[in-house]
């Protein structure tokens, strides 16, 4: 299938997704989610990029918690509300929110 | 152009979920599509009459009078949620409807997408 | 005539939210959603237990004697009662150690004849593959 | 004996924090202590006038009216977070006060022991 | 200081928990705390009853999630709300939730 | 006449719940607090960021420009402004790698005097140690 994961949260979810497979998977970085695409922890970025898949953070809620494309890692494409949109109904056929 | 079904659990303030919810079906509808939005537990809060607006929140009540203006949103409150939070017919905002949890499911029969936001 | 399948993916533990019970009660109104759809169309739910969601399916939730509020254990006996397919994830009982016997597997005492299965993920994974949308609670 | 104040963030149904802190006043009342009960965010639904009760969800507005006729609680909404959920005074539950914040903290200046329970 | 603690949830916390300390620290474990008192992940007892502290679990949330005290790890007694009350005025000066 | 000391310790990211915010409107509500007290009676509180909790402190928080909402930024600066001890934990920043230059640290713009400090953990353990009352956001 080709799936859509909103990813919301920082600290949990990413049990879920490491055990999600599909031949196409995208991963929408939104809300509190943005932290995934933005912090290193002690240097280290967030494990979830390293899987298989492509990455998308929300321009928006990246902006309100002070944050900017330029300290997005390399992986991850900014995208906005009507990006999103395109995703949903052009690239995934099914999508979760996590 | 699709048909997007969106279930919302999350509560008004303090999660910006709705919000996101609310921008998702403003973006979608801009593009052509048309949404079904359904709200449920403490989320039914966004049906809420007489909401002031303060800068401290989010308020949401009038983009959700744009998006009903369009034609092509659709919104509904659980009425049983609504009801134990103690929100009267006469307490639902303009445009809004209140149905049971069935609705939803149905709305999902012929939606071509559906997104659940499953809580705060 | 058409049938679309929607997928109710639990992964919350119980009563700090509500998201199982809603995902159970929203599972349960596909019993009536005919009254808004054409002659013959039906939606079909399949409701899955994963991660710390398996928690949901232990027996003996004292909710309505401590908290006054109906315990997801009734909620999952009256999916069963009406027949949903329940799916409770293997791997993850193995992981917290929790027993067949100690799980709601059926709903006899109230004239349920449908059963809860163990299976494992990878039957889940199936199933969130052949529904038309999933839900993640 | 003491006096506790208690301030809780959390949402009505869904989380059961709000049943807890609740509970918790009843446990204190009955020993003999006083308690002062804030409620601000998403709790301020709990002084909503009307909740109607089912057995599928916490319905606390019996339990509030017995601790309310103890003389030895008192409860308190965030009159701001109120009616930026479209609650006004005439939907109150009786025996509910609504104050700024700043009553939280004139109650903490008295307690014997301040619980804060944060969020959902 | 003698402090009373709160504990809420089963997955997010632990890291502020761990760096407390106090000169007398109770941990009463409520709502989907509980967990930590009653579950093994694979086979491992939660790592927050590690720490130096005295150990409760409400009776009321332990039941209401399908267990009771004989499923109840050896260093951590079951409380009633009652007792919670006396602990929190004769044992703990002051009390946080997390 | 007496003072009650008061922390708020937040360590919640901001935003997705209402938490820090709410820490920081009732910290600042101390300011009010003598219609309900004593003449000469008060309450002090002291705001600490400790864990994820630093995000809270970052700068260009557009939250009002994208959601209409006040920023945390802007009751950062609203505390700072009212003279509001504020700590922020050095071994934190430390830990996401975030400077000094990349924070709240002043309310200079709107005419605040009252810097935040940059403290190790050791120095909000001893403010959680001498304060009377203790809550965490």
């Amino acid at each position: 299938m080709k799936l859509g994961v909103f990813m919301s949260d920082f600290k949990t979810g990413s049990d879920v997704l490491n055990r999600l497979s599909a031949e196409k998977l995208g991963i929408i970085l939104v809300g509190n989610g943005i932290y995934h695409a933005t912090v290193k922890d002690t240097g280290k970025a967030s494990s979830i990029l390293d899987k298989s898949a492509n990455f998308y953070v929300l321009a928006e809620d990246l902006e309100s918690r002070g944050f900017n494309s330029s300290n997005v890692d390399s992986r991850v494409k900014v995208v906005t509300y009507g990006d999103v949109v395109d995703l949903m109904f052009n690239d995934y056929e099914k999508v979760i929110w996590i | 152009m699709g048909k997007l079904t969106i279930g919302c659990f999350s509560s008004l303030v303090g999660s910006l979920s709705l919000d996101f919810a609310v921008k998702l079906s403003e973006a979608a509808v801009k593009k052509g599509h048309s949404v079904d939005f359904w709200v449920s537990s403490n989320a039914t809060m966004l049906s809420k009459k007489g909401q002031r607006a303060f800068k401290d929140y989010s308020a949401l009540a009038k983009t959700l009078q744009e998006l009903f203006a369009t034609g092509k949103f659709q919104a509904t409150a659980c009425e049983a949620c609504a009801e134990a939070r103690g929100y009267g017919k006469e307490d639902t905002m303009e445009g809004w409807k209140r149905h049971s949890m069935d609705w939803y499911l149905a709305s999902t029969f012929s939606a071509d997408r559906v997104l659940l936001i499953g809580g705060d | 005539m058409a049938t679309r399948r929607l997928a109710f993916v639990i992964r919350s533990l119980p009563y700090k939210t509500e998201a199982s019970r809603l995902a159970l009660t929203h599972a349960i109104a596909s019993q009536t959603v005919e009254i808004y759809l054409e002659d013959g169309d039906l939606v079909e739910p399949v409701v899955c237990f994963i991660g710390d969601g398996v928690m949901n399916c232990l027996k003996n939730q004292q909710a309505m004697k401590n908290y006054g509020l109906t315990s997801i254990e009734q909620h999952m006996k009256n999916s069963l009662l009406l027949d949903l397919k329940v799916l409770i994830c293997k791997e993850d009982l193995d992981k917290f150690g929790i027993k067949e016997d100690a799980l709601i597997m059926d709903a006899e005492d109230i004239g349920g004849e449908t059963k809860a299965q163990i299976v494992p993920y990878s039957e889940i994974q199936k199933e969130m593959e052949a529904v038309d949308h999933l839900q993640f609670f």
